[in-house]
């Protein structure tokens, strides 16, 4: 009973293809538990994050959002991960702005080595999130023409 | 009414301002041309006419309807769908029909904070309303009931509530790029013209206002933001290279950069560039990619020298952008 | 966009996926829910990854007229290469399959089944909504320039430089130092074999100097690199010789005759002396010296000249200047080498502060015939022989301190100190050590050796290196203070010399060399190869090749079989004229770009240039990484990228979050 | 420079000459000490593991009143073993709430109460060299101690790894060298600077303490020291209290005088040697002192000494300096 009544978040992950996708690699094959509310993108590089997609991820009904990369000085891209670096804090103070909790949108950095450090990040975050409750920014949203009530209807069969 | 076989015109305005409607008179002779070419049968800033006589017409029979303003009360809905009806061309007119404009802003906020902000009496407010009293819906008055339009708890363009077969993109849009799109319309009657295709922009260009900025352009790296009142920067230079956030890169061509080759920033009322989905998310994610530091305190520091994220990169797109409106206005609606 | 039939296949792993996740149910709700989606067909199946597997794949694609594949089942990074072969042989482009890793994102790392299930009905709905925008690639052709650079004269790059050269190509060598042969000349021998280190380099060293094929740039570095894979454009910046080297013949007068002594900081490491103009070595290649301006007295005093005087060939020439040479190479292999941990920063050991402290580089020229002391293994006074020493290892090394890593070394050199001494000096050797790593060839045989010849061994870290006598029998003695951790207790042994098996780190300028080459070094300092295990000789930057300690603490066999292994690659490079590229790149759509140049210092490649004529900006194909940071930068949307496009990654944030579900094709 | 000032109980009696000397400097230094009003012992080297939470209340009692000081929370205590006890304890009271809850409920008996958190504690060493600088100091020696040869001793407890801050290396301490040099003098590369005096061993087992003494001694005199400094009043007390117990029991004859810094700091910058404590000291200073032409006069109350010989041990051949 309990469980069924616990708010189970939907969190976007955005992962760069060299270090912190091989860190969820490395969690996978360590067997390393986390709780699965989190469904990641691949993207060659953090750098590719385009805060459309954040935004896209928050209006179709994500209650969270995770981006990681390498960490600073070892991208594989030189250094691309510092405009992610700096990306991510105007978005966050957009999204504060914007009437989003602390804690909704998290930047973790995580080498090809540390997928326990991975998973770690994603309990922890799923755990926030849990608690500040659904965002459910696609119900209130729909009107503003991404997608209709329909469409919603079907997570039903999931 | 006239029955002259002139195809028939419309404009409208609703939560706008009226400068389309200035910009529109702006054409000069143009508009002896519009008298010309077609009859004018729906144009409450300019001649008197009644809802009704509106809903009287024949489906689709006129044959252009310029609307301008969002969609902000129930009202500015019921003749955006009217209109949407009787109109075989229906053209969001400018930014606040396109992509909500200035009024769109508002959407940072919920209605109740709007409302206090504009009937609470309280200091530094001009507001004189000791009763504090707020518009009520319906006024059952001994002479019988008032009923004024519904104020919706956001703004939308009206492509989120009608189906819009072009944009006309400004605030207001240049009377010379209007002038262009009224003589397109009339060569397309006279059949020396195709329509473009359903949902194009028209009466802009097909890159950014940089294209059209004369400053001289070199690669960018930001140290500090600074804000233009606060400093007297290069009259040749690009702007946001000297730390004046200028929404240039991120905002429709047409104007022909008035306001940078004015010196002053352009504060993107051409909205979104081709494709592009959220301009926010482009102006906010080009500025910081420049910045010139890669330690997070000083970011966070660098930062600081935009104060007002929100209102800078989403000045006009707000209501049109992917989130739309801010939590305590969606919350409202609840 | 043409209508999409999209086949999706769901593997079970063995149980690996099946345990966890019920993949059947899975595949059928694909072919239930996403068939408005364009899906045709979906099946789940033991071994997607077998032959059967593929061959399945292969059948559908033909029979079923797909145009798209989804494969949920193991990490990209694993299989993607397998499933697109298999859909390339089916006649579909490669590009246009998509994987799903229900594996290690799902079945490995959850334990409720119905969650798991679940997510992986999400994770293929991704999957799905991303594959209908995949558009089919070709790799990029570029072709390879056959010349090839060779940065760093050591053992590592001289191998390189060998293998290609021998094998008829193009190379060019440089060296920052006025001779090659790197820290290997330093050394007297070599473990475990002993032999004398000069005996088994010298001879590579000379047919490097004479081979028609290399071309030498010593006292000379890289400054500037541009291009690509295939096509570099490199700059040499060669420090003046003042000395001609057409006519000189390396008779070496100038150097006896000069007078003005200096300190040799870098190939006597500071133990012994050279003179203003002079050669390294004996044997250094090439063996014409060099004038060091900054010690030089006709340079700083105007007034000397002895060196030219006195040449019999009048080949000094102080008007000589600085050039600058560019040349065109298709691949670049870096062998720069390592720098020795300075030990002053451990001051407790005394270096620098206690005269008979050594460390381990010093050692190899006190101990080498051809060094200060003759190979005379002597105090700092020149002249007593110790009767004492002491060997501390890990200095520097596996100290988190300092460094965490093992500098994989110290140990073997440790033991070939404690061997030498005991045969120079028959002097009494104790080695302090943590643990004993002889993980190659025939070195535990050696140590094995070292512990028969007598040789005391004392485990435990170093705690700290006096001259404060405490007791009899320390006075006028270095006293290493150290935990016996095999007795259990505090020691203090007395010494005469002790010598710090210093460990290894990047060469000072490792990040400025790698940002030069559009490389990365990890935190430590060591650049980051393309794969540890599967591909240490290559960087994630195509045509940047690497060798030696450059990539990490090595011993001479390794960087020599790095540096061959690297010229295998280029030389295969080569053969094969061209060089295949993935397709993953951006491209600036010129009308709608205004030439804001925001983009323009984006790309740690220079890839994006700007075009001043026409005021846009265009990204140059072969030089774009893929990376796709100029397309989320680009405000005005001019840029998009293939492979991973706004549409696709839009898509699938749909397709994860359950949206568009049966509703039909937009 | 203003600071809460925390003498501890050595300074008011055996280290009295710290103290003096300590404030003949502060005020030219510019810097402005603010007494703890009614504190108390700081428990020494024992208590803590005696009665831990007694001791620590004993100690946070110092700095609940310390919290009260208008000070900017800046805590400054010369002597060591006080220095360790109040760092440690505002670093513990800091990491553990729930002690810092049983502390704090210790002390509302007293209508006292710490925030922890609120005071950062510095030993005197830190300030001089941090906040005064060298620069500073340089700036005033008038009388640079040239031809004084220094052993800087450090002690063991202010060299711990740090519990609020760690200012200098653990294993090779130089701030007080660095000083020494700032006023002129020869600071010889004293090998034993960080090691133990003895503490309170010579209470507890006195060949022990007298061992650990002998050892400092000897390299001083190795070194050809004319004086140790030190900055902790239990280091000066046994090197120069107990210097003649270890000449008897190993039959050595070492004179070698202990100062404080703060003495040598305040010599330097031309305060007459008097108004240092100077003389209160058992080794006598004044022949060291004499050979830079430093005249100290003497008092009844100092006991007269034989003259040591200028011989001590050589210097092992190859040392630096030669």
């Amino acid at each position: 009973m309990e469980e069924q009544q616990q708010f189970e978040p939907k969190i976007i992950g955005f992962t760069c293809n060299w270090c912190s996708y091989r860190a969820a690699d490395l969690a996978g094959i360590s067997r390393t538990k986390y709780p699965p509310n989190v469904r990641l993108i691949r993207l060659m590089c953090s750098g590719r994050l385009d805060p459309t997609f954040v935004f896209k991820a928050f209006s179709s009904g994500a209650d969270g959002v995770l981006i990681s990369g390498c960490h600073p000085g070892d991208c594989h891209y030189v250094d691309q991960n510092y405009k992610t670096m700096r990306r991510f804090a105007l978005m966050e103070k957009m999204l504060v702005q914007m009437g989003f909790e602390q804690g909704r949108i998290k930047l973790v950095w995580a080498s090809a080595g540390e997928g326990l450090q991975f998973a770690e990040a994603v309990t922890g975050m799923v755990e926030t999130v849990r608690k500040l409750g659904p965002l459910d920014w696609h119900i209130r949203g729909q009107s503003n023409g991404h997608l209709t009530k329909e469409l919603l209807l079907k997570e039903d069969v999931v | 009414m006239s029955a002259n076989s002139k195809p028939k015109f419309a404009m409208y305005w609703g939560a706008s301002c009226g400068g389309c409607e200035v910009a529109v008179l702006n054409t000069h002779e143009k508009i002896l041309d519009i008298d010309a070419n077609f009859d004018v049968v729906f144009w409450p800033v300019a001649m008197d006419a009644k809802y009704k006589d509106v809903e009287a017409m024949e489906d689709e029979s006129i044959l252009v309807t310029f609307y301008n303003g969002g969609i902000r009360t129930s009202e500015n809905e019921h003749l955006a769908k009217l209109l949407r009806r009787k109109s075989k061309i229906l053209v969001a007119f400018g930014s606040c029909a396109s992509e909500g404009c200035i009024p769109g802003l508002a959407n940072l906020y919920s209605k109740n904070e709007l409302f206090n902000t504009v009937y609470a009496q309280r200091d530094g407010c001009s507001t004189v309303n000791p009763e504090n009293i707020r518009p009520q819906q319906n006024w059952d008055a001994p002479e019988g009931s008032i009923q004024i339009p519904e104020f919706y708890s956001i703004l939308r363009p009206i492509n989120q509530v009608v189906d819009v077969d072009y944009y006309l993109p400004g605030c207001p849009p240049e009377s010379e790029r209007i002038a262009e799109v009224v003589d397109l319309v009339i060569q397309v009657i006279r059949g020396e013209a195709a329509l473009p295709p359903k949902g194009s922009v028209i009466g802009a260009g097909a890159s950014t206002v940089c294209d059209e900025c004369k400053r001289s352009r070199n690669v960018k790296t930001i140290k500090k933001f600074v804000r233009i009142q606060d400093f007297m920067p290069d009259p040749s230079m690009c702007l946001l290279e000297q730390g004046i956030v200028c929404n240039g890169p991120a905002t429709r061509s047409g104007c022909g950069a008035l306001c940078p080759s004015a010196g002053a920033v352009c504060i993107g009322c051409y909205g979104v560039a081709e494709g592009v989905i959220d301009y926010g998310a482009r102006m906010l994610s080009a500025v910081s990619s420049v910045i010139d530091s890669r330690n997070e305190k000083e970011i966070e520091k660098i930062i600081e020298g935009i104060p007002d994220p929100a209102g800078m990169f989403y000045r006009f797109s707000l209501a049109s952008s992917l989130l739309g409106a801010s939590k305590s206005a969606w919350h409202d609606k609840e | 966009m043409i209508e999409p039939r999209i086949g999706v296949y769901v593997c079970h792993c063995g149980t690996n996926i099946a345990g966890v996740v019920d993949v059947a149910e899975v595949s059928k709700w694909a072919s239930e829910h996403l068939k408005g989606r364009g899906v045709v067909i979906s099946r789940d199946y033991k071994f997607m990854c077998s032959s059967l597997g593929q061959e399945l794949i292969e059948k559908d694609i033909k029979e079923y007229r797909l145009n798209r594949v989804v494969v949920a089942a193991c990490s990209p990074h694993l299989h993607e290469a397998t499933f697109r072969t298999a859909t390339k042989s089916a006649g579909l482009n490669p590009y246009l399959t998509e994987m799903v890793s229900i594996r290690e994102q799902d079945s490995w790392v959850h334990t409720d089944k119905i969650a798991a299930t679940n997510k992986a009905k999400a994770m293929i709905s991704g999957g799905v909504e991303r594959v209908r925008y995949h558009e089919p690639l070709e790799p990029l052709h570029v072709p390879i320039h056959p010349a090839t650079l060779v940065v760093g004269g050591g053992i590592a790059g001289i191998q390189a430089v060998l293998e290609l050269a021998d094998a008829g190509q193009k190379v060019y060598l440089v060296e920052r130092e006025p001779s090659i042969g790197g820290h290997m000349a330093q050394f007297d021998k070599t473990f475990p074999t002993l032999d004398c280190s000069a005996c088994i380099l010298t001879p590579k060293m000379v047919s490097v100097g004479k081979h028609p094929n290399v071309e030498l740039f010593t006292w000379s570095e890289v400054t500037n690199v541009e291009g690509y894979v295939g096509n570099f454009t490199v700059n040499i910046h060669k420090k003046a010789r003042f000395v001609k080297e057409d006519i000189c013949t390396g008779c070496s007068i100038c150097q006896e005759k000069c007078p003005k002594k200096v300190i040799d900081d870098v190939f006597e490491a500071g133990l012994g002396y050279r003179k203003a103009v002079y050669t390294p070595f004996a044997q250094a290649i090439p063996n014409y010296p060099v004038i060091d301006k900054e010690n030089c007295t006709y340079f700083q005093k105007g007034t000397c000249r002895a060196c030219e005087k006195l040449c019999p060939t009048k080949a000094i020439d102080f008007t000589q200047e600085d050039q600058d040479i560019s040349i065109q190479v298709g691949n670049i292999i870096l062998a720069t080498g390592y720098d020795l941990f300075d030990s002053r920063r451990i001051p407790q050991y005394g270096y620098a502060r206690l005269a008979n402290v050594f460390t381990s580089l010093e050692f190899e020229r006190l101990s080498n015939s051809a060094g200060p002391t003759g190979g005379k293994v002597v105090l700092r006074d020149g002249v007593t022989e110790p009767k004492t020493v002491g060997i501390v290892h890990c200095v520097g090394s596996r100290d988190k301190n300092y460094n965490n890593y093992c500098s994989a070394i110290c140990c073997m050199q440790s033991l070939k100190f404690a061997h030498l001494v005991e045969e120079r000096t028959g002097a009494e050797v104790y080695n302090f050590y943590i643990d004993i790593r002889t993980p190659a060839k025939d070195y535990d045989e050696f140590y094995q050796r070292v512990l028969e010849e007598g040789t005391i061994f004392i485990r435990g870290k170093v705690a700290e290196v006096t001259d404060a006598a405490r007791m009899a029998g320390e006075e006028g003695k270095i006293i290493i203070q150290v935990e016996d951790t095999l007795m259990g207790k505090q020691r203090r042994i007395p010494v005469d010399m002790v010598i710090l098996s210093a460990g290894l780190e990047p060469r000072r300028d490792a990040k400025a060399v790698a940002k030069l080459f559009g490389i990365s070094c990890s935190s430590a300092g060591w650049v980051i190869e393309k794969h540890p295990k599967l591909d240490p000789i290559a960087t994630m930057t195509d045509g940047i090749f690497i060798a030696g300690c450059m990539q990490g603490p090595k011993d001479i066999p390794a960087s020599v079989a790095q540096g061959a292994a690297a010229a295998a690659r280029v030389l295969g490079r080569i053969q094969q004229k061209e060089i295949a590229l993935e397709p993953i790149r951006a491209t600036v759509n010129e009308t709608q770009c205004s030439g804001c140049r925001i983009c323009n210092n984006m790309c740690p490649y220079n890839a994006i240039l700007f075009h001043e004529d026409r005021a846009v900006s265009e990204v140059n194909p072969a030089l774009c990484q893929g990376c796709g940071t100029c397309i989320a930068a680009c405000p005005a949307g001019a840029i998009s990228g293939t492979g991973f496009s706004n549409e696709q990654v839009m898509a699938q944030i749909e397709g994860l979050l359950l949206l568009n579900l049966e509703a039909e094709p937009a | 420079m203003k600071y809460g000032y925390y003498p501890g109980c050595s300074l008011e009696r055996n280290a009295a000459a710290y103290n003096v000397s300590t404030m003949a400097i502060a005020e030219p230094l510019g810097i402005e000490f603010n007494e703890i009003d009614d504190w108390n012992c700081c428990g020494a080297t024992e208590y803590t593991s005696i009665d831990l939470l007694a001791a620590y209340a004993l100690i946070a009692r110092n700095l609940a009143l310390a919290e009260q000081l208008p000070d900017n929370g800046k805590l400054v205590a010369p002597c060591s073993a006080c220095f360790l006890n109040l760092t440690k304890v505002a670093h513990q009271l800091e990491e553990e709430e729930t002690l810092a809850d049983k502390v704090n409920l210790a002390l509302a008996e007293g209508k006292l109460h710490y925030t922890p958190g609120s005071i950062q504690v510095y030993h005197l060493l830190e300030v001089i060299f941090n906040d005064v600088g060298l620069d500073n100091l340089a700036k005033k020696v008038v009388k640079p101690l040239k031809g004084l040869r220094i052993a800087p001793y450090y002690g063991c407890m202010i060299v711990r790894p740090g519990y609020q801050r760690t200012f200098d290396n653990p294993e090779h301490p130089t701030s007080l060298d660095s000083i020494m040099n700032a006023l002129g003098a020869f600071v010889v590369d004293f090998p034993m600077k960080a090691n133990c005096c003895g503490g309170h061993m010579t209470q507890i087992s006195q060949p022990v303490a007298l061992e650990m003494l002998r050892r400092l001694l000897k390299n001083a005199a190795d070194y050809r020291a004319d004086i140790i400094v030190t900055l902790c009043p239990m280091c000066q007390l046994n090197l120069d209290a107990y210097q003649e117990n270890v000449n008897a029991y190993f039959k050595t004859d070492y004179h070698i005088p202990t100062l404080y810094f703060t003495q040598l700091i305040g010599i330097a910058m031309g305060i007459p040697a008097e108004q240092l404590g100077i003389g209160k000291e058992l080794v006598d200073a004044r022949p060291a002192l004499a050979k830079i032409g430093i005249e100290v006069p003497s008092e009844e109350s100092v006991p007269e000494k034989k003259k040591h010989p200028k011989e001590s041990l050589p210097m092992p051949t190859m040392s630096k300096e030669d």
